[in-house]
């Protein structure tokens, strides 16, 4: 089974071969390594940058002006935040030219807690990302999504986020990409080897191209007392806190968002008619969460459908996650925090 | 030099000070709301933009401009209507639809990328743009433009590194047009150095210090430094001295400021060597001034863009997006 | 009566006179021109920066550190996105080193829209300045508060953001300032003349200090039917609105916030209470909007105490604000929509 | 040179090297999630360490720090189980109290500000802290370090620009560590300069390479430049050539690199030049070894932080903020 960074770097190879993409590209990107986590390791058009995010997203919006869907990356999402006017800038390309200067580009970035990263290593953007509007977001929770979420990244005519839980990237699917080899097999075809890669080359399985629509979510587990709806690594964190609840006789219904901006709001509508409950889960810091948002849209529609009051998890509003383990697992919604909160749910107007 | 050519010069900076001081007229006659352009800056830019490379995609040359270029439109024949629709916002407004401010163009036929307010951004997007050209073995030079203070911003640094990485230089003139201050603050309250190219030095990039108020010298070294920039596909600095004549912008009042206006020097030397009679340089002026006047007149009965296309081109369509895919709109109000 | 520039360069003054403020800079912010606003005209201790956001919040946290209370400016908000990496640094700098390196700064910046300032000119922060944890936000929306809440910036041991809605600079206050000299007379003293500044100096008539504190919302107007949230240049559009209401016998309650983090629940609290009808209106886009958070809060304290439906009005979720009027007006809320939003709550459920 | 000073410098490095080891074997013992540092920097830190003027406070030095500066911390006198505490984020870390990553210390005594993971931010915060010590006409100097790949972020150019206003100069020294590599990109792949202090010759201010692995050499260079610095009031920069000898960081795996190691190089000198035996040498780094076991021993005894601590030091308490005055809280948890 291919783990998150080995379809991601599947998608890319598929995007440079058969999509027209000619740079990927970022700080370490490049050989010899190919990325801090390895997403970019043997690719052909991987290339190495300066230091330098403002130059990496800069000359991105340059070669997407002159048509050639560039790739970047921002090693980690933590280091995105002296770039942000020029995001401002790539969002409003197409906006401010009368639609004279779309953007295609794809930008991914590992994001989000779980590795003990401390205090620049852990942060989550999604709700920076959805206030940045003519920019997509994504962030896939497992590797085939990964993999088409990719694709969908870069066939999308618009600057596209791609946010990749970083503590998913070496876990395997439980789903394998169509045609995909053996775990051995895989490995041993497009893992880097260790140490010396002057002579290393990947040779590449054929993997057909197929695409996870953007703003489609995907109902990963059925329920009728309450929905969750969630994204990347808490969307686990959720499914294991369903397994718990499941064992109460509470079942709860967990929805992958899979796209941030634009969001499937059919599926979460329809889940919310259903069960009546709902609650938004995600670790970015909470005043101001991107959850509050899809509770306000839920309030815009639902207010009158609801059983018990909605609920928004997010991260604790302190300004980073501390390396201590202890610190970090008070700082992010854990599966207890999830099952206590359907608990009450289900109690309120009983 | 060629007549025609040195009267063409004229011909050029004159209309595009009288363009500018139709669009500072505007913002007192409440045509438009504000105004920022290059009276002062004429030679120089006519004189670059009679030698861009111009066409759409990537064969021609890519323009990354600052917000006081419009003598390069000029020489690049773009009519002298349409800064005046970006001017008066309207939805005739050929550059953004009556969206930005003026002197913000972005025209795609020419390879006008979209002028955007933050200073200094285009620095850090002329690599990508270079690079694509260099690679497409393209003859076309991306060409990037700011102003003295703006160089403090970071991008101008990300411009110098990334155009100079070795064995992958790319083909980008940077021009600096120094009129030697901020709004308000002066050049040498900031820098430690006279020229601000000094600073592309150490990274092996050839600075030309040049007087953008002469129309002649500047097309020379412009030219010089494009061909350079063609053959060898590195890049080069141009800086170039400036005047600032109408003030920073509408905002700062638009009074004429002391400074050396290149078009009366340039007009002085035509006459005096017998280019051109006062009475013949006059005329240009008032053929300018008319013509000015006019394309207001007709831009006062073209429509403001219609509220409900506030969203357009937020996002292009896209096959693979089933929410956003065909037509954008607004969540919370519940489309 | 002062205007708000005024009122805030007189509060400057005290604070470089009496409260140990040493740099008040920024770009333009020193002689000659003492602003782009004309808000720093005449202090001792202003002084112009390289034009350059990044080296001016660089250098005040620097300052900061040194224990000098530097306040700075962003000439306009929408110029501090290449900057964000630094708030969050000024933000997490005491929590980072367990309280040692506090960061007392005041960082100003003017911000909103109605003044046809067109795509980089119209932004609003107040969203993305909620997120920056470990700093303090606040925004006066008229001259006395403006005086208040500068010096309470200033005494805060904390990073404040002090964010001036643009288009209300110049509006005179209808509160006099304690001891504030008559209009003309005022302005003879302070305002600098047009033309050449060399030898002007400001006569600094004495206001006494007075503080407006940190999370302290006002009630600007009592009401019985709905509770209306803004602050800002919003809150005068809230203000008309509560009047035309007034005459269909719609009773608003209007409060203004003052500030943002820290904001003052219990007196929204109350109000919601009272009203069992609230609405929160800021001009700022509205997918992940601070309206959003404030809905949650309402939604987590008060779901079942509320008569109809709870309303965000934010601005609309495009990449900027156009600069045709009939753009600008179509993108932020019109008194209008305030109106009609409190008439469809008031017939809900009826 | 003095004998002791001399092998003060050896003891300081070897002193170093040992607690630097044994955080990379923390790390594969699992007694600490991630390990940065400066095995191979030792001499030129240790070099600086030594004549910083330590205190708190605007008389002192101000260090704004990279995260491979381990080596000042010994020379000044931090003990040296503090970086294991710093390492095993336990609640008796003096510097961030379990919330950051090895070799990013805070430690207000001896102005050390906190070391933050974005890289270069350092170079754009220097100007204040240097400010504030010309202003109060204090004889201490802001020390500002960072690498040869970070200098490619904005704020190495802020820095410059900053530190070099025309007769507003600043006490800065500029300290580059030069081991030629990023985490994996070479230099030759970003610079078109051999030298990145080259950079600030437009500045006008001085610069200076020199070897960072010969702790003789940089003491005195150092030492000149920090003279300098006090004595005019303006910048002046180093460029030293440093090893990374067990890679960038845990993540790339901690092996063994090539590279020079200063500690056996000077080893050499000592013994060559008859100041001390193998024997003596040797026994030092047995020494530091058992020291810093030791004190990992102590280290694992000592507490991890409570999860309520979590919200500590988000805020200064505030005589003026009625809400989150006296105590920061959760808005959304109710209370
Ligand atoms: C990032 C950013 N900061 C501040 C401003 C406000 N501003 C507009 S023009 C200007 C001065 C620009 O000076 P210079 O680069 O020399 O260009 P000039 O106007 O003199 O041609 C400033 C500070 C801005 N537009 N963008
Ligand atoms: C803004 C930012 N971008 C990226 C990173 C990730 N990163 C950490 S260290 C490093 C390389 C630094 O190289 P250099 O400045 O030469 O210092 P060295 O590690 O070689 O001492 C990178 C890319 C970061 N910490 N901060
Ligand atoms: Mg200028
Ligand atoms: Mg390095």
């Amino acid at each position: 089974m291919a783990t998150m960074a080995q379809a991601i770097r599947l998608a890319l190879h598929h995007a440079e071969r058969e999509m027209g993409v000619r740079d990927i590209f970022g700080q370490d990107v490049g050989p010899p390594l190919g990325g801090v986590f390895g997403v970019t390791q043997g690719l052909e058009t991987a290339w190495n940058t300066p230091l330098d995010e403002r130059g990496i997203i800069g000359t991105a919006m340059g070669l997407a002006m002159a048509g050639q869907k560039p790739i970047c990356e921002i090693q980690f999402v933590d280091y995105i935040f002296n770039s942000i006017d020029l995001m401002k800038l790539a969002g409003n390309s197409a906006w401010n030219s009368a639609g004279q200067f779309p953007m295609q580009m794809v930008l991914m970035s590992p994001t989000g807690s779980g590795i003990h990263g401390s205090i620049y290593h852990s942060h989550s953007f999604e709700a920076w990302a959805a206030r940045l509007n003519g920019w997509k977001v994504v962030m896939p929770s497992d590797p085939i999504t990964a993999y088409g979420l990719m694709l969908a990244a870069v066939e999308d005519p618009n600057p596209v986020l791609y946010l990749i839980p970083k503590a998913l990237m070496r876990v395997e699917g439980k789903e394998l990409l169509p045609e995909e080899p053996d775990k051995k097999t895989l490995k041993a075809m497009i893992d880097a080897p260790l140490g010396d890669r002057g002579e290393w080359k990947p040779r590449w399985p054929a993997i057909p191209r197929f695409i996870t629509p953007i703003g489609q979510a995907h109902v990963v587990r059925g329920g009728e007392h309450v929905s969750i709806v969630s994204f990347g690594r808490m969307l686990w964190v959720c499914l294991k806190a369903a397994e718990t609840l499941q064992q109460e006789g509470i079942s709860a219904e967990v929805i992958d968002l899979r796209s941030i901006i634009p969001y499937d709001w059919k599926t979460i509508s329809k889940s919310i008619l259903k069960t009546g409950r709902v609650m938004f889960v995600n670790e970015d810091t909470d005043i101001v969460n991107y959850g509050e948002h899809l509770l306000r849209r839920t309030i815009d529609a639902h207010f009158y459908d609801l059983k018990a009051r909605p609920r928004v998890l997010g991260g604790e509003p302190v300004p980073g996650i501390g390396l201590a383990e202890t610190l970090e697992d008070a700082s992010v919604p854990q599966s207890g925090t999830v099952v206590q909160a359907a608990r009450d749910m289900m109690e309120e107007n009983t | 030099m060629d007549r025609a050519l040195r009267l063409q010069f004229h011909d050029l900076m004159v209309k595009t000070r009288a363009l500018e001081l139709r669009m500072i007229a505007m913002v007192r006659s409440g045509d438009g709301y504000f105004w920022i352009g290059g009276p002062g800056e004429e030679a120089v830019n006519v004189a670059l933009g009679l030698q861009v490379r111009k066409g759409e995609g990537i064969d021609y040359d890519y323009l990354l401009l600052h917000y006081r270029n419009t003598g390069m439109l000029m020489a690049m024949g773009i009519p002298l209507i349409d800064p005046i629709r970006l001017m008066r916002s309207t939805a005739t407004d050929p550059f953004t639809r009556g969206r930005s401010f003026s002197g913000h163009y972005a025209y795609k036929p020419f390879n006008i990328l979209p002028v955007t307010s933050p200073i200094g951004t285009q620095f850090g997007v002329a690599p990508g743009l270079a690079l694509a050209q260099k690679r497409a073995g393209s003859k076309g030079v991306t060409i990037v433009i700011g102003g003295d203070a703006g160089a403090a911003e970071p991008d101008f640094a990300s411009g110098l590194i990334w155009a100079t990485r070795p064995g992958r230089e790319l083909p980008i003139l940077f021009l600096i047009t120094d009129n030697s201050l901020g709004i308000s603050t002066r050049k040498d309250q900031v820098w430690a150095m006279e020229h601000i190219s000094d600073r592309a030095k150490p990274f092996g990039i050839p600075t030309r210090v040049i007087d953008g108020n002469d129309p002649e010298a500047s097309h020379a070294a412009l030219g010089e430094a494009l061909e350079t920039v063609r053959r060898t596909g590195r890049p080069y600095m141009i800086d170039a001295k400036v005047s600032r004549l109408y003030g920073h912008s509408s905002s700062s009042g638009t009074n004429l400021e002391p400074g050396e206006d290149p078009i009366a020097r340039y007009e002085k030397k035509l006459v005096d060597e017998g280019i051109a009679t006062p009475g013949e340089l006059k005329a240009v002026h008032e053929r300018y001034h008319a013509e000015a006047l006019a394309a207001l007149e007709q831009v006062r009965l073209e429509p403001f863009p219609a509220p409900h296309t506030l969203y357009d081109h937020t996002f292009v369509p896209s096959p693979v997006d089933l929410v956003y895919g065909e037509r954008y709109f607004n969540p919370n109000r519940g489309d």
